[in-house]
Order: C-alpha cells, then sequence, then structure tokens
C-alpha cells in the first residue's frame, strides 16, 4: 500500500472551506428561507462532512475497500432514516404524537 | 467407532494450543489472546446461559401444563419468559457459532496464525462477561417481566421489574458483538493466506462475513435504542412514552431494526456450519458454491429491509406494511437457494450417516419448516390472525432451536475432533440426534396449530380447550432436554476417554483440518499455502481417499 | 362446539373464509416444498450412501439454469402468496363507510367498550350479526391488542394514538377475545367475550339495558356547553370559528392549501393540538383542551359532532368543503 | 503474541498490520455512524411532530458557543491533520507539537461544553421536575438583548396559550440535547485520552515514516466526532433562528 501523503497546502484549503461553511450556515440560519432552512443547514453540513473525510480522512486516496465501507455506512444509515419515515409520512393521519393525558373514569 | 480408515492408532501431539502455557494456568486462560482459547472461554460461558435458559424454559413449559398455570404466579411466569428469551437470544444464541466456532476456526480456516486484533478478542469476552453479569444481577434482584422485545412504555413506565440492570446489560454485551464482527471482516480481508482467494474460502467464513456486516451495522442501533429506553426510566424522559409525547411506535421501529437482522446473526452461522458438513460427509465439491456465498451476502444486506413485518398490526401506514411484507419475501429466496444447493450436493455423492452429517440434515428439515412459516407470517392478510401467537412462538423455535441450535450442535460434532483432538462415541451421538428432532417436533409442532387457534403468546393461563396441545407440547419438551443432555454428557466424557482423533478423522478438504488436533498455539507449523478449490476431494490425494472416477479440475501441485 | 382437536377457530366473520384461504394456499406450497425436500434428502442419503470407506462423491457441475428456476419459481410463487395476502389487508386497513362504531378502550388489565348509545361493557363486547363493525381504539397505559380469533382480526391498542380496526360478523354466537400484546402481569387475563346477536337482538340489548347509560351524543352535547366550545362555534357559521354542522367525514380545506378528511383522528386531533392542521381562512384562536378532556369525554365530543351531520350546514366561509355524499 | 519492534506476530508485514489496523478503525467508525444515527432518526422524528417546542428550545441555546466550538473543533481537525502529515514525513518534532494543540482545542471545545451545561442547569432546562421552558433569566448577562429577550419571552408564552404541554416536548428538546452532545463529549474525552497516548509516544519519537499508524487511526477517529459535531451544530442550535 503507497502510501499518499497530503500536503499541507491542501489541508489549508479545506480548512478555510470549512470555517467559510460554518459561517455560512450561521447566516443562512437567520434568514427566512421558509421550509428550506433545514435543507440548507444539512446540505451545508454534508458539504463539510465530505470535505472533511475526503481530505482531513484521506478517504479520496484510499484503496476501494475502505471507500465502499464509507458507503456502507451511508447507505445503511439511509435505509434507517428513510424506511422508518417512510412510515410515518403514509399514516393517514398522523396524531400519534398528540399525547393525550387520559384520565378514565368510569 | 468413527469412520478412520486412515488413522489407526494416534496419539496427541506433544505441544499444542491446550497444553502450552505462558505463565501459570489460570492466568494463562484469563489473559490468554489465542482465538482458540477465547473460544473456549466462550463455549464455557454461551453453555452457562444455554443451562439457564433452558431450566427456564423448562419451568415454563410445566406451568402451562394446565389451563389454570401450574407451577407459579402470573408475575413470575411474565419474568420466566422474559429472562428465557432475553438469555437464549443475547446471551447464547447471538454469540453462539461466532465467539465459538468462529472465533476458533477463522484463522485455521484462512491460514492465518490469529485474528487480526487478539487483544480486542479477549477484550470482547470481558465485555460479554460483564453484560451477562448485569443481566444476571437483574434476574436475581427482581427479575425481568417486559418479554425479551422490551416494548414500551411498558419497559420504561410501567414495569416495576429490574429493567435499568438487565437494559444496560444487553448495551454493554452488544460492544462485545460489535467487536468480534469486526475482527472477523477484518481478519478475512487482511490475513488470508498465499492462495486463499475469496472463491477459496470455505462457506463458513462467507457466512461469517455476513453476519459480521449484520452485527457492525444493527448492533449500535439496537444500543443505542435501549440505552434510550433505559434513561427514560431512569430520568423519566419521554422518548417513547406517549404521557410526554413520545411515540412507542418509534421505539419498535429501532429495535426492529437490528433484531430482525439479528436473526440472521443466529441462522447464517448455523448454515455456514452446515455448508461445511454436507460436501464433507457427501465426499465431493458443494453444488453452486458462489450461489451459497452470495446468498449469505444477500440475506445480511435484503435481511435489513424487512424490520417492520414485526408491526403490521401496530398501525403502521398501509404503505410501509406492503413494502416490508413484499421484502420480506425477497429475502425468502436466497434461503431457498441454500436449500436446493444443499440438497443437491447429496446427489450422486457417497454419503456417510456420521454424526455431524445426521445433525445437519435434521437442520435442513427444521430449518425448512422454520422458514417456511416465516412466509405465513410475512403475508400481510395472515399475519393479522396469527400475529403475537403461538404460531410465531413455533416459527422462531423451529428456526431458532431446530435450526440454528442444531446447527451448533452439530458443528460441535464435527469439530470436536479438532477442539480436543478425540472423538466421542458414534452410535450414542446418532442416537441422541434422532431424540432431539423427534423431541423437537413433539414439542413445538402442536404450537403451530395453538397458534393458529387463536392461543396468544405470553398468556400464563389459557382457555382449557387449548390444553390437549399444550401438554403434548410439554411432553415433548420433557424428550428434548434429555436430547441436549446426551451431548453434553458423552462430549464432556471424550474430552478425557475418547479415542484420539488425528488431524483429519473425517477427512475433510479445509485447511483447519491440514493441522494437529488439537492445533499448535500458532496454528500450523508453516504458513499453509492454498493449491486447491474449495471441498475438492478428488484432487486431493493427501486426504488418502479413492482417486474419484475421473479427475475433473486440471490437478493443483502436489502437497 | 367443535371437535376434540380442531385445527381452525370458528369462522364467524367477513375476513375468516379469506384469511383461512390464504392459509390453505399457504400451507399447500409449503406443504409441497418441505415434502419435495424431504423426500430428495431420504432418497438419496440411500441411494448414494456410501458403501467403501474411501469412495468419493462424483462431481456434478454448478447449473446456472437449475439455480435460475429455484429461483424464480419460489420467488413467483412467494409474489402469489404476499400479493393474496395483500389483497385482504387492504381491505382490513380500509374501513368501509356504513359502520357501527364502537370505542373501545383497553388499560391494565381490562378492556371497556361503549355502543354507539352510550351503553358501557367491560370485557364484554356485543355487535349485531351482518353490520359492518368499527372499534375504535384507544390506551390508557400501555399498548394492547384486541384480538377474536374467530373474526381473524386484531389490531393494536396504541397510547397516544387511535387504531382502528374493522369485521362484519357473520355468524351470531359467543366468542373469545384476547388481549394479544404482552402488556405486564395480568396481561393473560385481559380478555373477555364478544356476543354476536340478530340485529333484533341486539337492539332490545341496547334498550333493555341501557338504564343508567347516556347517550354520548347527548353527553357530547352537554359538554360542548359545558367547556365553551359553543361561544366559537355556533352552529350558522357566523362566530369567529368554523360551523361544525356537517364537517364530520366532509373534506376539509386547510389552510396550507392541503385537505383532509374529518374523520375521528382529525377531530381529536383539532380538540388536543388545534395548532396543527388550521382550517384555512380561520385564525388559529382556538385553545387546546389537552389535559382537560378524558378520553371518554373526547369520544362524546366526537359522537356530538358527528351528530350534526343531519343539522342543516350554513353557507360556507372558506374551510369546510361541501359534504361529499359519501356518507 | 509474540512483538517484534513495531510488528506483532501474527502477521507477515508492517504493511499488512496497518492495512489491518486502518481498515479496523474504519469498520469501527461505522458501527459508530449507525450508533449516532439512531439518536439522529430519534431527534427526526420528534422535532417534526413539535417543531414549535423545538424552536423555542434551541433559541435557548447560545449561538455564539456554538459556533465558536465549532470553530475550534475544526481548527482541532486541522491540527491532527497536520500531526498525521509530521509524522509521514519524518518531522518528529512537530508532530508532538499538533499533537499538542489539537489536545488544546479539543480541551477548550470540552470547557465551553461545559459551560453551556452550567448555564442550562441554571436556567432550569435539565429534563425532570424543575424544568420550565419560560424563560426568566434571574441574571441576565450583559450581552443579552433585554428587548429581544422580551420578544422571545412574549413568543414563549403565546405557545405555551396555544399547548400547556410545551413544556413537556421542550424536556424532549433537552433529553435529545444531552443525549447527543453528552454522547458526542465523551467520544471527546475518549479522544482525548487517545492524544494523551499518542503524544508520550511522540516525545518518545516512535512514530516516522515507517511506522505512524497509530496516529494515523486515532486521526481517524477525531475527524469523525468533528463530523458528528457538524451536523449536531446546525440540527441542535440553529432551528427557527430567522423568527
Ligand atoms: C434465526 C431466527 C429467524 C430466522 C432465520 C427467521 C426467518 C424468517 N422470518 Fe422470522 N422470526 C424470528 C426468528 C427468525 N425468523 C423471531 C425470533 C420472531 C419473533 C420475534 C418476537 O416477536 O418475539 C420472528 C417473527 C417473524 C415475523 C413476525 C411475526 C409476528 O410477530 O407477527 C415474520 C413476519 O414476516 C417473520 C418472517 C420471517 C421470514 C419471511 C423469514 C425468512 O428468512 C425465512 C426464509 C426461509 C425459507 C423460506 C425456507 C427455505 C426455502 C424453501 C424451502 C424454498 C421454498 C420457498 C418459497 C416458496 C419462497 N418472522
Ligand atoms: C435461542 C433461542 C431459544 C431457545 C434455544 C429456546 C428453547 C426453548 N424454548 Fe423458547 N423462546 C425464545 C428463544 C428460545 N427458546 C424466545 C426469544 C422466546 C420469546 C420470549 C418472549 O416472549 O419475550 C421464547 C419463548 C418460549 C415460549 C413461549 C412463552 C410464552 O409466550 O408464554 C415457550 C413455550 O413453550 C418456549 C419453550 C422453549 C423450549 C421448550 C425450549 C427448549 O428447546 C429448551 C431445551 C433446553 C433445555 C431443557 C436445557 C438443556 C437441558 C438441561 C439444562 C437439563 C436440565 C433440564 C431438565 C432436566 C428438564 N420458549
Ligand atoms: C376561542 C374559540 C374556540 C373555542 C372555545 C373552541 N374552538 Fe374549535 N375552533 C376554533 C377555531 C378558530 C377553529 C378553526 C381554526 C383551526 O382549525 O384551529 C376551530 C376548529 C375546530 C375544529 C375543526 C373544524 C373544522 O371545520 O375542521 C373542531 C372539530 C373543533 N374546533 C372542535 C371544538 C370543540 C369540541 C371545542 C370545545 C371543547 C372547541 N372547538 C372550542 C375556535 C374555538
Ligand atoms: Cu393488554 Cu396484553
Ligand atoms: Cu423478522
Amino acid at each position: 500500500m503507497s502510501e499518499h501523503i497530503v500536503s499541507p497546502k491542501v489541508y489549508i484549503v479545506i480548512f478555510a472551506s470549512l470555517m467559510l461553511g460554518t459561517g455560512l450556515t450561521v447566516w443562512a440560519a437567520f434568514q427566512n428561507f421558509h421550509q428550506y432552512n433545514i435543507v440548507i443547514a444539512l446540505g451545508i453540513a454534508t458539504i463539510k462532512a465530505t470535505l472533511v473525510v475526503l481530505y482531513f480522512m484521506h478517504a479520496r486516496y484510499s484503496p476501494g475497500r475502505t471507500q465502499l465501507v464509507i458507503v456502507c455506512s451511508i447507505f445503511w444509515l439511509a435505509i434507517m432514516l428513510a424506511l422508518t419515515l417512510a412510515d410515518y409520512d403514509t399514516r393517514p393521519h398522523d396524531i400519534t404524537l398528540a399525547a393525550p393525558q387520559v384520565f378514565y373514569c368510569v | 467407532m468413527s469412520n478412520t480408515p486412515l488413522t489407526p492408532d494416534l496419539e496427541l501431539p506433544d505441544e499444542h494450543y491446550l497444553n502450552a502455557t505462558y505463565g501459570s494456568g489460570i492466568r494463562s486462560w484469563l489473559l490468554t489472546t489465542d482465538h482458540k482459547r477465547i473460544a473456549l472461554l466462550y463455549l464455557a460461558s454461551v453453555t452457562v446461559f444455554f443451562f439457564i435458559g433452558g431450566v427456564l424454559a423448562t419451568m415454563i413449559r410445566i406451568h402451562l401444563l394446565t389451563p389454570g398455570g401450574a407451577l407459579v404466579t402470573p408475575e413470575t411466569y411474565n419474568k420466566l419468559f422474559t429472562m428465557h428469551g432475553v438469555a437464549m437470544i443475547f446471551f447464547f444464541l447471538i454469540p453462539s457459532i461466532p465467539a465459538v466456532f468462529g472465533n476458533f476456526l477463522i484463522p485455521l480456516m484462512i491460514g492465518a496464525k490469529d485474528l487480526a486484533f487478539p487483544k480486542i478478542n479477549l477484550l470482547s469476552w470481558y465485555i460479554y462477561l460483564i453484560g451477562g453479569g448485569f443481566v444476571l444481577y437483574s434476574f436475581s434482584t427482581g427479575g425481568l417481566d417486559t418479554g425479551w422485545t422490551f416494548y414500551t412504555p411498558l419497559s420504561s413506565v410501567y414495569s416495576n421489574s429490574a429493567v435499568t440492570p438487565a437494559v444496560i446489560g444487553i448495551f454493554i454485551n452488544g460492544f462485545s458483538s460489535i467487536l468480534t464482527g469486526l475482527n472477523f471482516i477484518v481478519t478475512i480481508h487482511t490475513m488470508r493466506a498465499p492462495g486463499m482467494t475469496w472463491f477459496r474460502l470455505p462457506l463458513f467464513a462467507w457466512a461469517h462475513y455476513a453476519t459480521s456486516l449484520v452485527m457492525i451495522l444493527g448492533t449500535p442501533v439496537v444500543a443505542i435504542t435501549l440505552l434510550l429506553a433505559g434513561l427514560e426510566r431512569m430520568f423519566h424522559l419521554g422518548f417513547f412514552n406517549p404521557a410526554l409525547g413520545g411515540d412507542p411506535i418509534l421505539f419498535q421501529h429501532l429495535f426492529w431494526f437490528y433484531s430482525h437482522p439479528a436473526v440472521y446473526i443466529m441462522i447464517l452461522p448455523a448454515m455456514g456450519v452446515v455448508s461445511e458438513i454436507i460436501p464433507t460427509f457427501a465426499r465431493k465439491p458443494i453444488f453452486g458454491y458462489s450461489f451459497i456465498a452470495g446468498s449469505s451476502i444477500a440475506i445480511a444486506v435484503i435481511g435489513f429491509l424487512v424490520w417492520a413485518h414485526h408491526m403490521f398490526v401496530t398501525g403502521e401506514s398501509t404503505y410501509a406494511a406492503l413494502t416490508f411484507s413484499f421484502l420480506s419475501y425477497l429475502v425468502a429466496i436466497p434461503s431457498a437457494v441454500k436449500v436446493f444447493n444443499w440438497t443437491s450436493t447429496l446427489y450422486k455423492g457417497s454419503i456417510s450417516w456420521d454424526p455431524p452429517m445426521v445433525y445437519a440434515l435434521g437442520f435442513i428439515g427444521l430449518f425448512v419448516i422454520g422458514g417456511l412459516t416465516g412466509l405465513f407470517l410475512a403475508c400481510l392478510g395472515l399475519d393479522i390472525h396469527i400475529h403475537d401467537t403461538y404460531f410465531v412462538v413455533a416459527h422462531f423455535h423451529y428456526i431458532m432451536v431446530g435450526g440454528a441450535v442444531m446447527g451448533y450442535v452439530g458443528g460441535l460434532h464435527f469439530w470436536w475432533p479438532k477442539i480436543t483432538g478425540r472423538l466421542y462415541p458414534k452410535s450414542l451421538s446418532q442416537f441422541a440426534a434422532i431424540i432431539l428432532f423427534v423431541g423437537f417436533n413433539l414439542t413445538f409442532f402442536p404450537q403451530f396449530i395453538l397458534g393458529y387457534l387463536g392461543m396468544p403468546r405470553r398468556y400464563h393461563t389459557y382457555p382449557p380447550e387449548f390444553q390437549v396441545l399444550n401438554v403434548l407440547s410439554t411432553a415433548g419438551a420433557s424428550i428434548l432436554a434429555l436430547g441436549y443432555l446426551l451431548p453434553m454428557s458423552y462430549l464432556i466424557w471424550s474430552m478425557r476417554y475418547g479415542k484420539v482423533a488425528g488431524p483429519n478423522p473425517w477427512p475433510a478438504t479445509g485447511l483447519e483440518w491440514k493441522t494437529d488436533s488439537p492445533p499448535l498455539t500458532e496454528n500450523f507449523h508453516v504458513t499453509p499455502e492454498v493449491t486447491w478449490e474449495p471441498y475438492d476431494f478428488q484432487n486431493r490425494p493427501d486426504l488418502g481417499l479413492a482417486a474419484g472416477a475421473r479427475p475433473l479440475a486440471p490437478a493443483h501441485g502436489d502437497d | 362446539m367443535q371437535s376434540q382437536l380442531p385445527i381452525y377457530p370458528e369462522q364467524a366473520s367477513n375476513f375468516a373464509p379469506q384469511v383461512d384461504a390464504l392459509m390453505i394456499f399457504i400451507t399447500g406450497v409449503c406443504v409441497f416444498f418441505a415434502a419435495a425436500i424431504t423426500i430428495a434428502i431420504v432418497f438419496f442419503f440411500f441411494k448414494y450412501h456410501r458403501k467403501e470407506s474411501t469412495a468419493v462423491g462424483i462431481v456434478t457441475h454448478e447449473d446456472s439454469r437449475l439455480e435460475a428456476v429455484w429461483m424464480i419459481v419460489p420467488l413467483i410463487l412467494a409474489m402469489a402468496m404476499f400479493g393474496s395476502g395483500a389483497v385482504v389487508y387492504v381491505d382490513y386497513r380500509n374501513t368501509p363507510h356504513d359502520t357501527l362504531d364502537v370505542y373501545v378502550v383497553g388499560k391494565q388489565w381490562m378492556w371497556k367498550a361503549q355502543q354507539p348509545n352510550g351503553l358501557k361493557e367491560i370485557n364484554e363486547l356485543h355487535v349485531p350479526v351482518g353490520r359492518n363493525i368499527r372499534l375504535i381504539l384507544a390506551s390508557e397505559d400501555v399498548i394492547h391488542d384486541f384480538f377474536v380469533p374467530a373474526f381473524r382480526v386484531k389490531m393494536d391498542v396504541v397510547p397516544g394514538h387511535y387504531n382502528t380496526m374493522w369485521f362484519r360478523p357473520t355468524k351470531p354466537g359467543r366468542y373469545h377475545f384476547f388481549c394479544s400484546q404482552y402488556c405486564g402481569t395480568n396481561h393473560a387475563l385481559m380478555g373477555g367475550w364478544v356476543t354476536v346477536m340478530e340485529p333484533s337482538d341486539y337492539s332490545a340489548w341496547l334498550s333493555g339495558s341501557s338504564g343508567g347509560s347516556t347517550n354520548p351524543a347527548v353527553a357530547g352535547e352537554k359538554l360542548f356547553a359545558e367547556k365553551a366550545c359553543i361561544t366559537c362555534h355556533v352552529a350558522n357559521g357566523t362566530g369567529p370559528s368554523p360551523s361544525l354542522n356537517g364537517v364530520y367525514g366532509a373534506q376539509v380545506l386547510l389552510a396550507d392549501g392541503s385537505t383532509v378528511t374529518a374523520e375521528e383522528a382529525y377531530i381529536r386531533e383539532s380538540i388536543l393540538q388545534p395548532n396543527a392542521k388550521i382550517v384555512a381562512g380561520y385564525p388559529p384562536l382556538m385553545p387546546t383542551f389537552q389535559g382537560q378532556l378524558t378520553e371518554e369525554q373526547i369520544f362524546a365530543l366526537t359522537a356530538y359532532i358527528k351528530s350534526l351531520q343531519s343539522q342543516p350546514v350554513p353557507a360556507k366561509g372558506y374551510g369546510i368543503a361541501p359534504p361529499t355524499g359519501k356518507k | 503474541m509474540h512483538r517484534t519492534g513495531d510488528l506483532y506476530g501474527h502477521f507477515q508485514t508492517l504493511e499488512q498490520q496497518k492495512e489491518t489496523a486502518t481498515l479496523g478503525m474504519w469498520i469501527f467508525l461505522v458501527t459508530e455512524v449507525l450508533f449516532f444515527g439512531g439518536l439522529f432518526l430519534t431527534y427526526t422524528i420528534n422535532r417534526s411532530a413539535f417543531s414549535t417546542a423545538f424552536g423555542i428550545g434551541s433559541n435557548t441555546l447560545d449561538i455564539t458557543l456554538g459556533a465558536g466550538n465549532t470553530v475550534v473543533l475544526i481548527m482541532s481537525s486541522l491540527t491532527m491533520a497536520m500531526a498525521v502529515w509530521s509524522a509521514q514525513v519524518g518531522k518528529k518534532k512537530l508532530v508532538s507539537i499538533f499533537l499538542i494543540a489539537t489536545l488544546g482545542l479539543g480541551t477548550v471545545f470540552l470547557g465551553v461544553k461545559a459551560v453551556e451545561y452550567k448555564q442550562k442547569f441554571d436556567h432550569h432546562l435539565i429534563p425532570g421536575h424543575g424544568f420550565d421552558m419560560k424563560y426568566h433569566p434571574a441574571h441576565p448577562m450583559a450581552r443579552d438583548d433585554l428587548k429581544e429577550l422580551a420578544l422571545e419571552k412574549k413568543e414563549v408564552d403565546e405557545a405555551f396559550a396555544v399547548d400547556p404541554d410545551i413544556n413537556f416536548h421542550g424536556q424532549l428538546y433537552f433529553s435529545l440535547y444531552f443525549g447527543m452532545t453528552g454522547l458526542h463529549a465523551l467520544h471527546m474525552i475518549v479522544g482525548v485520552g487517545l492524544l494523551i497516548w499518542l503524544i508520550t509516544g511522540s516525545f518518545a519519537g516512535r512514530f516516522t515514516p515507517q511506522y505512524n499508524t497509530p496516529v494515523e487511526i486515532v486521526g481517524l477517529y477525531w475527524h469523525f466526532v468533528d463530523i458528528v459535531w457538524i451536523y449536531l451544530f446546525p440540527l441542535l442550535y440553529l432551528i427557527d433562528r430567522h423568527r
């Protein structure tokens, strides 16, 4: 396994982008994008996370096996979230969470 | 005695992992990093839990002899089946084959000196012990009465039993399972001997690779889920408690996200064992090697997509139910592939009746019934009726006891000579297999009928019309208990008095049989090089068998 | 009732024959496979039994076509099972519209049912034969499950959530019902009897034994005044809030542009979490009644709102789409 | 298990040993993803059910501390990456320096977290009996804009009028807040322990271009913990800020 050495320049660039991303999320949070606020926040977070994985964690230069491991983790997380949320989203009247206070008295 | 044509009078090797001492006696076991010794540590500890679970099962069956309940109070009965389920699932069956045979055999089978992370391997055993300790503490201080599924809000708010230590115990134990899985995957990836390509891996290793996938991807989820339920109980939080806004169904989603795949943690290794035994005793290459290997992976992957089939009547959305039912049927196909391939392997074989083979065939029979009844449960319309009845109880005992435990006992018989260097009485063990098979069917077949008649599970008392079938079931259970006592006694007997087995008593083709029995601490005298295809009897003169009618594959070197 | 060793419970609802048919179909397929495999194993076992201790078997080659066959054939059969099961399930989960509604509350460890006229029963349930019955299920503590083997139906009773189930009894008689979701100590005792009666007997029973009970719609009307709902919800729609006349079963247009059908769950939500779904054209004025009403009172209010079906529906503000004559 | 130099006896080569360790760490991180995943799912479902309560809860967090901590953590990731680089190119001194810097930043992060927890405690935001999401700071801090506070108080009061259960649902938010950040902090503490172990090694000059696996795999772990925070920050701190 010939080791790939990432140069500090790359690290600095990535670091700068991460800082930029952080600033951007905070700024975006104070704007009103209606239901897209959350999408934007998570979008930026995902870009940041991707940068960390690819460069700080060297995934870009890692053997295919490592990349497969990463993809698997995302895939399984997605399965868990997607299938569960699919159930919640397709329930007819979702009042599941309308906590009733039950004091049954006959 | 056993079929040992080429090994007349043998003696145990002078030096092997059992008599090698590094430091003084007991310490050399408790601090060992030898995967074989750790496997034996696990063997001892899962046996303890099997006993505990078995005694509880016996009490359940005795209690159900009469409609009113013959033995214990309702509270106690509820604790019995809960503790039975917890002990059997989390502390016996999930670790059983992987932690015992997986640990012992995977390095041997792939020609490595040890697992990738020997210290972590030892650590995982200690974690298991700590988790087990918590659970035993819970059992002995008030017991546990939530059902092994820990459904909220019963477990997190209403139960008065010792839920918290049990949940902590299972949480901790989860990490033992994760570390085992991690170790296997890395080992199989990086520690293979020269020539041991992926498609020369024994199917047992494939099965464990798939199992490990489930362990590392599923276990963390159940760990966090039980942690949340435990926190909810301790600090009155409300993740799953509707009175505070939480959602009890969410707990079920999270729980089954692990616990459905977990059933494949239990069955895949047993399938791996059977895939080793069948070609060995049919003396021919397994039919459809790559399909069996692939189906293990397919089961592990698709198995993650079906969990909510345990929730068809919770009020989950109709669309979700349709999806999960559909996917449940898909996961049946790879299992079908395995069964058909095993059966075809027998065709034109040279089949012997050695004990492991009898267990393996028993496995196929019972697993097929168990698996096929899974199809009844996966059927949406039918599950409305049989959900949470004894039909379910029968289904999973057929797979877990008839399938997985039978595979485990079969594996014990198959590798016992390798582990201890000695053989056990042949006809007695065949007899035990028959007893197990008969006792098993008598115990659990009536439960299918009970379930369809509408007897709900987890009932300490039942309407009198169900009594006849319950009595039958209890009668079967006593035969079953005998069936388990027999192997336990003669295997222990054989450790001292059994005939010496020699390196390869059956003979079998795997690498593990190319070293001494019991093996050296470093497993092999020299690192082996693999030049043959898996389960190839024709081109293996070293096995000392009559060469096949015609050599099929090009002859591979010498060895 | 039946022979000494019956293998299936009585068939007493519209679902029973369907579920039994599924059972027979799947059993047929499974017995076929189980038998085929067993016979093959036993046959091979004897036919190819090893005769010489050093004999080896004859290599048979992998055959992808064979593998394909035994993947595809089971797959087709499995899809047939899936499809036929799905049909029954979808039918079960989609309640017809002409149901007789009975409210059922489960709590550790008893069942309480309330008939449409307010009659209450404990661990008993009386229903007329031949009518579509809908059970509206609520739990006060943990998850329970209402299970009638003779009807082949069950449904979990989940706290914080209404589940419904329906069936049409087809045979008068008395049938066991059970709690089939483990719910603590006396889970096994949490059962009772469903009595299926001829419609005439049923109405006689209702009126005959309705001594102490009040009609829930009547009780609901009283509550409607007591809890001051009436101050806002004026019948002719002139108040600050929508008239509730005719709302039940209608399509309601919401502020976010979507519509919902005003069924029990929606009404319950409107009372407990008024701001979850705002009716188009109205301000979110309504206070929550969370914690101020018992499950039973919610049932009563719902029953009252349902009874407003027959009242004249005022000309619409924005909110209520005209009732879709389906009721 | 005997050992020759840095090579454990059951491996053939150092390269194999390194490959094994790296793969092992990656797989461990997969389990971590799913471990946190369960929490994220719980969070998602509860947030979508109780968005008001979650919004109010989120607005009680101190965004300056949160954002500051994000910066600190990203910086520590940079220094960690640099430590790996230094080991790879054989600058032994720099390894120690960067590791110490990482350790320092990690400690700062934990310190800030402690300050935040203390604040929550003072504001009665610990789930349980004393929990009260109505904002009534006993001693408004200097930077608290009183006008904004009043506005927030009004909003909260309105929300309470509509849904008296908001305190329950706020507790859900804070349970998740403490659960998620607590678990994250626990991972940081483990990371700090690992760093201390590395630093002692680096003083002994153990990490060379030939052998730097420990630095590299601890680095992987550290970056992962950073990633978790990258998600926690917007999810917990930034809900409904625009109002
Ligand atoms: C090792 C354990 C194990 C295994 C392997 C399985 C395997 C399967 N299980 Fe099982 N199951 C459990 C353990 C297991 N299960 C447990 C413990 C429970 C109860 C939990 C609780 O509530 O306490 C349960 C409950 C359970 C339910 C929920 C029941 C309910 O509560 O209502 C369902 C529903 O779909 C189900 C389905 C299946 C299916 C489709 C398979 C399939 O994987 C089976 C595949 C195998 C075959 C199909 C046989 C071989 C194939 C052939 C011979 C060819 C012919 C095939 C076709 C025609 C398709 N199981
Ligand atoms: C690996 C898993 C596993 C195993 C091996 C078993 C093994 C057995 N189980 Fe169990 N069982 C479960 C997993 C398992 N079970 C689970 C998960 C549940 C659900 C729990 C829940 O609802 O929460 C359950 C529930 C369950 C029930 C339903 C309880 C209820 O719903 O009310 C019953 C009833 O018959 C039962 C019986 C048995 C029997 C007779 C055995 C036998 O096979 C056991 C035989 C073994 C021995 C008897 C021990 C060996 C012999 C000795 C130690 C000698 C000494 C004993 C004598 C002399 C008698 N089990
Ligand atoms: C302060 C005024 C007020 C009171 C008191 C009040 N409501 Fe409402 N209600 C409203 C308003 C305004 C709406 C429409 C906006 C909305 O959907 O929240 C509404 C909507 C509803 C709806 C949904 C109607 C539809 O057209 O979809 C139902 C059902 C309802 N209320 C029932 C009740 C009941 C039952 C009570 C008493 C226990 C009650 N309300 C008390 C103001 C009130
Ligand atoms: Cu109620 Cu079981
Ligand atoms: Cu399942």
